[in-house]
């Protein structure tokens, strides 16, 4: 078995050279054990030691003398058992701080992503093993989404294009291209819209150096419609950022800002600072969201109002009308039947709330949207109060497809694409591919746009790369590698400055370093000789922040908003709302396992992406889950799976774009539907399709079945209102446990006591925490056949329930609930485990010996929050063997074998490097200096934990604090398993209860 | 045919079913002892790359331990010397013998070495001798700086050794037996009197 | 069907499988390795009643060196015999309450004392949880116990036997009763026949034993 | 004239034999399989077991190699097939060691016929069982041993908390004692077939299984005592090891595995299927082996009797189940029977009832009773029906627990299916090969009980 569990890592080893059995002696005494009863006070190299020499000598030679036979079959039989000899290699000379067995961090830019957030990498020995937010960047504040936790997974990924194709190397490659743009009468350099300054300034380089090279930029998720408007509306360029942590009414209309739209990380934080009351006088601000579609934010809403995207426009002005008292909103509600008196309550919190609401629209919806939504802002003084100009968006402007289309359309000499896959978004972009004359597909991957390229170039993964990225005005955020190349790779600037000028690369690897070193003293930093320390400060902190000074935009221009927003809009029978991926995005993320195996947050939905659609809408269709739809739009049409998804608006279809991709070597293997090919051309929704079961079926795969809580106690909920009126009313909710043990309690020492405390009405239900758990705990990917055979290993889950609101089945209120090992106290997978296997230790931590463990699986049944993963197969074999996946391990964590089971242990390698650490330095332990993964994930600060006997000073913490809470709860508490996860219920702040007050929301601003 | 069942039958069997029985324990005894984990850890001794001498450095020189393997102290690896490390006597030290030669350690060492720079070249991949399972998770500072251990209590007395042997089992059962029950002045000398002995400590 | 055995010394020889010899040697056939030597006498019966009668008599006349031999247990014959209770369950039981003490004295040890694990919140020696392995202890001891106090007790385990030897046994495993009284008896005498005759058995033949030459092969 | 002793005759529901019949008869008749050359009919139905065999080993090494991924179960339906089966067998066992144990202590003589098939059936059953906990272990590799509390280096014992391991320790005494029991009973019949046998190497195995055993009463007495002490202990094991089986639910706090009626309950059960098995066993290998005169419908009808007896027994506690689980107003309790009744899985909480408490209902009528080839299928289907009853508390408890988003389906696989199938081509190569080589009814018990009659009657 050790074979198994070789890879907790080290420096990889060589493991090639064996040695014969024979070469060993072997000694009879076990001299070592003897000799420990003596006390050794001196230090080596004492008269004792001499003397142990000689005896030692003696029994050990007299040994191979005497026992010469019986030791040769001994030692013969020894080596069938013996693990293989090892090998260890010593550095030549040591890097500067780095130290075997010890990590450390760098702090960098994740540029994969639509935005650019602020990274902290974990290298050790040399590779880099987890990636979590930089909390020094001041827009996820140490925060890390799921999609960010991921991209370590693709650094390793061993289809990863590994040298240029299509050329000799790269100098050769290098030659072709500047050679084709020198001759080019046109060349055309495709990019996405996320590039660092530094990178744009490298492309304007190269286009000076040849004027034929026309820039595009393709983003198909880029917010321009939006942002057009604000463009045209203002008279310049830039965006609007919402301020949640000032609001204390929210209105999101078919925007998904939890999710999916905008600057989530920030978005979350922000808005679940202000969901938390613990006294009665604390209030909450109250989340409307008006959509056809159902969304992340959608299931975090106080109220939800279904209403069709088509009507979004009419609505938000029905809505403006009301709120400067033109005309009531009652008439539109019956127009739409919609609960008149909901609306009448939205109406009279926007009109109390003035400068303290904000309303946002979805990025997917039509220009007109947008106008009246402006237009509705402005009536609610919204605008530089709840909404905050930012005049440089991280991303660049991105051409619409009709712009790149009349661009390339007649031919172009040189096509270079930059790092995005566009065949895969745009399958007609291909031909355009191979009509150029030199086609030039930078990336990862051999992926749709590279194989129809005819020059490949392998890009770094950007764990690889240096750059730097402007998130907003006055931050800037630097990207530094933190591994070596693993394959003859380079980043595209390093390209671009290759292509722009005949020199040889004379430094691979720093040359665009030095260009953005360069830029920055020129343009970032005023700081003349004291540039070396300014950019190692820089790069230590991994941002550089400039004077953020509010900036205020042109006044609104009224008159041509309100045209805008009466443009009128035809709907048909369905209409069809296309979002990007929960995890996978646009689909650059569509070849990560970690990415496509977590469920999607709100669908549960694994590896796939399927038509969304209300109860009642597949009963008028007659398909039921699995049942193959056509969707048939002016764009395309596309087949896919139906999924009856409670709470979508009738006649609204929804669905993920960005599935559906595959790596050239396995096109066979594709997971989900490519929905690209439904696409509008402006906005993602489409407002006319027809849709049709094809009759066949196939069966999708969900990490969940069952959504109905069956009146268990395993979420609580109150409202606010319920909540300041009694204190208690979460308590009295509480199931009571029962019954005495027989058994007089095991009995702690005042030591540690590691407990959790998950704060509901913080937690939005992103799924930051299972990637950033994956990540940490080496847990193993098992595909889409096992997730569909119930064979998912994710130690942490988030579990969905849907409580009615009203008859109407689609009207649901929605919980999401962590779920991950409670440690419990009185655990019943202890007790059942016939090997100790899992056990408890003295810090209330339920432990899982995978070594010791025999996979009978008792205590997965005996658990009654089914938090136990069994490895049913040898999951982990293919990381394992592979010379390159094993890198990705943390060997601080055991690699489980087949046959075993595993669990949460609340990063008790974590726990234990702290303790260690401490004991090291004699120092005393604070809260706050173990972190789990999952807590240091989580955008919305949910998750707390610590040592609960921690005492003054350091202590009481926070984790104590919290359990003390009035909204503080155990799931299925009457089971007396004493669970060490304390939960806090979420509060529902429903309207008409009493408007939430302003003052708290002043304090908010104050703590921001 | 004569009666099969005499008292030689008689004789006959019970011989049989003492040797049969003699023989199994004997079997079971001996694949017990041959494959008995402490069996084939203890003394093995590898032949290294680099003839490299504890008893000179370690014995002879009282170079400390640390000076060598500095993450003793620091974390969880003790860590070898990188090549460097040798180089900062080397580059000085050249032990030759008679006939002026440098020493069969020397020359080994020189593999390594760029001989006109003294600037390592590549790195000495060693025989691994003190070998832990990967799932249990040994940290060399807790048991030095924590508990104070010098390093022969686990590593024996390496500066005796011309070529390092392993002299303890280094098995699970071994280390409980200080976690336990620990040495005379342990107990005495008012420090923590055992080891821990949960699981988490060495297995996560 | 078997004639009386032919007197010490004489050679015979060996055709039947049940190992008797016949009267009269044929000449030419393969001669009788080994010499047989009397060792006692018995008698046969067809009726288990007859046996218990014939036992009660014997036992009477003070015999110690006899024995019934019987194809299944015959009511009433050990008392007739004159045997004692067994000791038997006895022994096996005081193994079996052996066994259960061991029991409950290794979980202790394992549980408590030689690694003390805390298991799900449980004390150290939750001995309510220990009492199904101790039963299992006691009845697997007391099992083992009665097989080998039986197989000493019931001599098994040595497979001679003169009724082999003088080819009886097939006749007692199957359907007749036979009484066998010894001549390492101090009562022994040519009598013995004669009293087993009045015991009324249909049968009364000597018995004879293979004279043992001491070799293993 | 001493006192007629008291004959079995007086104990005797039915005349076991035929008026007349010889020992010689019942020693012929019961030695005729091991003397002659087997049937057609034999081997038949070996090859036919034989085959059984191979699939199962085919399959026990698919599990072995692939692991158990290759079977149904999953999160959070741990436990399977394997678990289902390994109380199926164990039950089948019981009835061998009820009939020999109980029956004894109760002086059923009539037991005497069936008594050594049954015992055998104990001991084959058993060892089909043990087969599926060692398998469905992720690591069979090491459970094998590790389950066992033996000195090691790391200094590590096993959990004795644990009902697994309360299992360990119960299946391998019971186990043994069955085995020991059997083999005790056999020794002077197997003295017999030595002083029967016409072959040297026969004579000469019997011979040295039967360790000598002469007959002498002095050993008789003792021989009485051992068996009669054997039984005194059996009888609390047999019931105490499927008490240990139940604790594995009952001990545990899954909804529905959680209660106190578990162990009688599945004691009830398991002499319910024990007594079917015995029954189809019995009707198959007296027609095989022409011993009707030995084992006459009479044995048949009263096994029969105790059939419905305990169905009866069964059924009650069924019903008493739901009574509980509605009485005790556990929200979980409740859910968990009412998606036995009328879940996904409802179609095998059904036929359970059906074949466990309405078929065997039929036993009512003395038709049924007496003829075998009506009674075969009733104890088949209570045999399919007691298999249900462990698959619908092990899977229907664990697919719907406590939390509902953690819910899952069981499917169970070809391989679980192959395992199931192929553990009865197992049981009945054993027990052909047993038919064959050893006497399979106790000849010096049935002398004892017939002759030591007619001896007393001729002798009044």
């Amino acid at each position: 078995m050790e074979k198994e569990f070789k890879s907790k890592g080290a420096p990889p080893r060589v493991t090639a050279l064996v040695v014969a059995a024979e070469a060993r002696p072997i000694s009879l005494t076990e001299g070592g054990r003897a000799r420990l009863a003596i006390p050794i006070r001196e230090e080596p190299n004492s008269h004792r030691s001499a003397e142990e020499q000689k005896v030692d000598g003696i029994t050990r030679r007299s040994a191979m003398k005497f026992m010469g036979a019986t030791m040769a079959l001994a030692s013969g039989l020894a080596a069938c058992v013996r693990k293989p000899p090892r090998k260890v290699i010593s550095r030549t000379s040591q890097p500067e701080y780095n130290h075997p067995g010890q990590a450390l961090y760098y702090s960098s830019t994740w540029t994969d992503g639509p935005f650019p957030y602020g990274m902290l990498v974990k290298v050790q020995d040399g590779r880099p093993i987890k990636l979590d937010g930089n909390p020094d960047h001041p827009i996820n504040k140490g925060t890390s989404s799921a999609a960010m936790q991921g991209s370590l997974l693709s650094l390793y990924d061993p289809e990863r294009l590994r040298a240029p194709k299509g050329a000799a190397s790269w100098a050769a490659a290098d030659q072709q291209v500047r050679g084709a743009l020198k001759t080019a009468k046109k060349a055309v350099l495709v990019t996405r819209a996320t590039i660092g300054p530094s990178e744009r300034r490298a492309i304007s380089d190269l286009r000076s150096v040849y004027p034929a090279l026309r820039h595009v930029v393709y983003e198909p998720l880029a917010d321009e419609t939006r942002r057009s408007v604000w463009r045209e509306l203002h008279g310049q360029d830039g965006e609007w950022l919402p301020r949640f942590e000032w609001a204390s009414v929210v209105l999101a209309i078919e925007c998904d800002f939890l999710g999916t739209d905008g600057v989530e990380l920030e978005s979350i934080q922000s808005f679940s600072g202000t969901r938390v009351a613990e006294t009665a006088d604390d209030t909450i601000s109250r989340l409307y969201v008006v959509e056809g579609g159902l969304s992340l934010t959608g299931t975090n809403a106080d109220h939800r109002i279904r209403l069709r995207p088509s009507l979004a426009a009419s609505f938000v002005r029905a809505l403006r009308d009301a709120v400067d008292e033109r005309t009531p909103i009652d008439a539109f509600a019956a127009a739409n039947d919609l609960d008149a008196k909901l609306l009448g309550a939205l109406v009279g919190d926007l009109k109390e709330n003035r400068g303290k609401a904000v309303v946002v629209a979805g990025a997917g919806l039509p220009k007109a949207a947008h106008a009246a939504t402006a237009l509705l802002n402005r009536s609610l003084d919204a605008f530089n109060k709840t909404l905050e100009w930012n005049p440089q968006p991280a991303g660049l402007i991105a051409n619409s497809k009709a712009e790149i289309e009349a661009l390339v359309e007649d031919g172009v000499d040189v096509l270079i694409t930059l790092g995005v896959d566009v065949v895969h978004s745009w399958s007609a972009f291909a031909k355009h591919l191979s009509a150029a004359k030199l086609s030039v597909g930078h990336g990862l991957y051999l992926d749709s746009t590279l194989s129809a390229c005819e020059l490949r170039l392998p890009s770094h993964h950007v764990l690889e790369s240096w750059n730097d990225a402007r998130p907003r005005v006055g931050i800037i955020s630097l990207c530094q590698p933190v591994i070596m190349p693993l394959y003859d790779t380079r980043q595209e600037a390093e390209s671009l400055l290759a292509w722009a000028s005949e020199a040889p690369d004379a430094a691979p690897h720093t040359r665009f370093r030095d260009f953005l070193k360069a830029r920055l003293e020129a343009e970032e930093l005023e700081v003349g000789p004291g540039m070396e320390v300014a950019w190692e400060t820089a790069l230590h902190q991994g941002v550089i922040l400039g004077p953020t000074n509010a900036f205020v935009p042109a006044e609104l221009d009224v008159p041509r908003a309100e045209a805008l927003a009466a443009t009128p809009l035809q709907a048909g029978a369905y209409e069809l709302v296309l979002t990007p991926h929960s995890s996978v995005w646009d689909g650059r993320f569509g070849l990560n396992a970690w990415l496509l195996e977590v469920p999607d947050p709100v669908t549960k939905l694994m590896w796939d992406n399927a038509a969304c659609m209300s109860a009642s809408t597949a009963k008028r269709l007659s398909v039921e889950t699995g049942y193959l739809v056509k969707l048939s739009t002016p764009d395309g049409s596309v087949e896919l799976p139906a999924l009856v998804q409670p709470g979508l608006a009738d006649g609204v279809i929804m669905t993920a774009l960005g599935m559906g991709r595959a790596y050239a070597s396995a096109p066979d293997e594709v997971f989900g539907t490519n929905t690209w090919p439904l696409i509008p051309s402006e906005g993602r929704v489409q407002f006319d399709i027809s849709v049709s079961p094809t009759g066949e079926e196939t069966s999708l795969v969900r990490s969940q079945s069952e959504f109905s809580m069956h009146s268990r106690p395993i979420v609580l909920e109150a409202t606010l209102g319920e909540f300041r009126a009694n204190l208690e009313a979460i308590q009295e909710k509480r199931s009571k446990e029962h019954g005495e043990p027989i058994y007089e309690p095991f009995k702690y020492g005042g030591g540690h006591k590691w407990e959790m405390a998950i704060d509901l009405a913080r937690c939005v239900g992103c799924n930051a925490c299972v990637i950033a758990c994956q990540a940490e705990n080496n847990i193993a990917i098992v595909g889409k056949e096992e997730c569909g055979n119930g064979r998912e290993m994710h130690w942490m889950r988030i579990d969905q329930y849907r409580d009615p609101v009203s008859h109407d089945e689609d009207e649901l209120s929605f919980h999401h609930q962590p779920m991950l090992c409670q440690q419990c106290d009185y655990a019943p997978c202890e007790n059942v485990c016939p090997v100790n296997a899992t056990n408890h230790d003295d810090e209330g931590l339920n432990s899982m010996v995978y070594n010791r463990c025999i996979g009978t699986r008792y205590c997965a049944n005996n658990c009654p929050y089914k938090v136990r993963r069994f490895n049913f197969f040898n999951f982990q074999k293919r990381f394992v063997e592979d010379p390159v996946q094993k890198l990705l391990f943390n060997p601080q964590v055991t690699v489980r074998q087949i046959g075993v089971m595993e669990k949460c242990t609340f990063c008790v390698q974590r726990i234990k490097g702290a303790e260690f650490e401490a004991a090291r330095t004699g120092s005393e332990m604070s809260d706050g200096v173990v972190r789990t993964a999952c807590q240091q994930a989580c955008p919305a600060s949910a998750i707390s934990f610590g040592d609960v006997n921690l005492r003054a000073p350091a202590g009481p913490a926070e984790v104590a604090v919290k359990q003390q809470s009035a909204r503080s709860f155990l799931v299925l508490e009457e089971l007396r398993v004493r669970p060490n996860v304390t939960y806090l219920a979420r509060l529902r702040n429903e309207a008409g209860e009493e408007a939430p007050a302003p003052k708290k929301q002043a304090e908010e601003r104050g703590d921001e | 045919m004569k009666n099969l069942f005499t008292r030689r039958f008689d004789r006959l069997v019970r011989l049989a079913v003492t040797v049969l029985g003699g023989a199994l324990v004997f079997g079971v005894g001996f694949s017990l002892y041959a494959l008995w984990p402490s069996n084939q850890a203890v003394g093995y001794e590898p032949v290294q790359p680099v003839p490299f001498s504890h008893k000179r450095m370690a014995g002879d020189n009282k170079i400390p331990c640390l000076y060598c393997h500095d993450g003793a102290e620091r974390g969880p690896v003790a860590g070898l010397p990188t090549v460097e490390v040798c180089m900062n006597c080397h580059t000085y030290v050249q032990p030759k013998d008679k006939q002026g030669n440098l020493t069969p350690g020397m020359q080994a060492l020189f593999e390594y070495v760029d001989p006109a720079t003294n600037k390592p070249t590549k790195p000495i991949v060693w025989e691994k001798i003190h070998d832990l399972s990967d799932f249990a998770y040994f940290d060399h500072s807790r048991h030095t700086v924590g508990a104070r251990l010098p390093c022969a209590d686990c590593h024996g007395p390496v500066e005796t050794m011309d070529q390092v042997y392993q002299v303890n089992s280094l098995k699970m059962g071994w280390c409980l037996d200080c976690h336990t029950k620990p040495p005379e002045p342990w107990r005495t000398d008012g420090r923590a009197t055992r080891g821990p002995t949960q699981c988490t400590s060495c297995h996560r | 069907m078997n004639k009386p055995i032919v007197e010490v010394g004489t050679v015979g020889l060996v055709d039947d499988l049940s190992g008797t010899i016949p009267s009269k040697p044929k000449l030419g056939d393969k001669l009788l390795e080994g010499k047989q030597e009397k060792v006692g006498v018995v008698g046969l019966f067809d009726d288990p009643h007859a046996l218990v009668k014939a036992a009660e008599k014997v036992r009477d006349a003070g015999w110690k060196q006899w024995d019934c031999h019987t194809p299944f247990p015959v009511h009433g014959l050990d008392a007739a015999m004159g045997l004692g209770w067994s000791k038997l369950p006895t022994i096996a039981l005081s193994l079996g309450f052996t066994g259960a003490a061991l029991a409950l004295l290794m979980q202790y040890w394992m549980s408590a004392v030689s690694y003390p694990v805390h298991i799900g919140g449980k004390p150290l020696f939750s001995w309510p949880a220990f009492v199904p392995i101790t039963f299992e202890m006691f009845v697997l001891f007391t099992a083992a116990g009665t097989v080998l106090t039986g197989l000493w007790m019931c001599k098994l385990g040595r497979w001679h036997s003169p009724l082999h030897d003088s080819g009886v046994m097939a006749e007692v495993s199957s359907s007749r009763f036979a009484l066998v009284l010894s001549a390492k008896d101090e009562l022994w005498s040519d009598g013995a026949r004669s009293l087993l005759d009045e015991a009324g058995c249909t049968d009364v033949r000597d018995l004879f034993e293979d004279v043992d030459d001491g070799r293993i092969l | 004239m001493s006192a007629r002793p008291v004959t079995t005759e007086d104990l005797l529901p039915f005349p076991l034999v035929p008026e007349g019949t010889t020992a010689k008869d019942i020693d012929d008749a019961v030695s005729l399989p091991m003397e002659s050359f087997p049937t057609r009919r034999w081997w038949i139905a070996f090859s036919f077991s034989l085959g059984l065999l191979l699939i199962f080993s085919v399959n026990v090494t698919i599990t072995v190699s692939q692991g158990i991924g290759t079977w149904g179960v999953n999160n959070p339906v741990g436990w399977g097939f394997a678990i289902v089966n390994l109380v199926f067998w164990i039950g089948i066992g019981h009835a061998g060691t009820l009939i020999s144990a109980i029956l004894f202590l109760f002086r059923q003589h009539w037991r005497t016929a069936i008594a050594r098939f049954a015992e055998a059936m104990t001991l084959f059953a058993v060892l089909c069982a043990v087969q599926f906990p060692v398998l469905h272990t992720g690591r069979p590799w090491l459970a094998i041993y590790w389950m066992v509390p033996y000195p090691n280096h790391n200094n590590l014992w096993t959990n004795f908390r644990s009902p697994l391991e309360w299992d360990v320790f119960a299946i391998s005494t019971y186990g043994t004692v069955s085995f020991l029991f059997w083999f005790l009973g056999l020794i002077p019949d197997l003295a017999l077939a030595r002083d029967r046998a016409k072959h040297p190497l026969r004579k000469f195995i019997y011979g040295l299984l039967s360790l000598g055993w002469n007959g002498s009463n002095r050993a008789w007495s003792h021989y009485e005592r051992a068996y009669g002490l054997f039984a005194a202990i059996a009888t609390p094991l047999v019931l105490s090891v499927h008490s240990v089986i139940s604790f594995d639910f009952a001990a545990s706090i899954v909804p529905g595995w959680h209660t106190t009626i578990f162990p009688p309950y599945f004691v009830a059960g398991a002499i319910l299927s024990g007594f079917a098995m015995v029954t189809l066993v019995v009707v198959l290998l007296r027609k095989m082996f022409n011993l009707q005169h030995l084992v006459t419908e009479s044995h048949l009808e009263v096994m029969n009797k105790i059939m419905l007896a305990t169905a009866l027994m069964v059924g009650y506690a069924y019903a008493s189940e739901f009574f509980v689980a509605w009485y005790s107003g556990v929200l979980y309790e409740k859910y968990v029977f009412l998606n036995r009744a009328m879940g996904p899985y409802a179609w095998g909480y059904w036929s359970m009832v059906t074949c466990n408490v309405f078929v065997p209902q039929l036993l009512w009528f003395k038709k049924f009773r007496r003829n075998p080839w009506l009674m075969v299928p009733i104890v088949i289907l209570v045999n399919v029906g007691m298999w249900f009853e462990r698959f619908v508390i092990i899977v229907t408890s664990l697919h719907r627990d406590y939390l509902p988003a953690a819910w899952g389906m069981y499917h169970p696989t070809w391989v679980d299916a192959g395992l199931l199938v192929g553990s009865f081509g197992l049981f009945f190569t054993l027990v052909l090969l047993f038919v064959r080589f050893l006497p399979t009814i106790a000849v010096s018990e049935l002398k004892g009980a017939v002759l030591q009659k007619h001896a007393g009657a001729h002798h009044e």
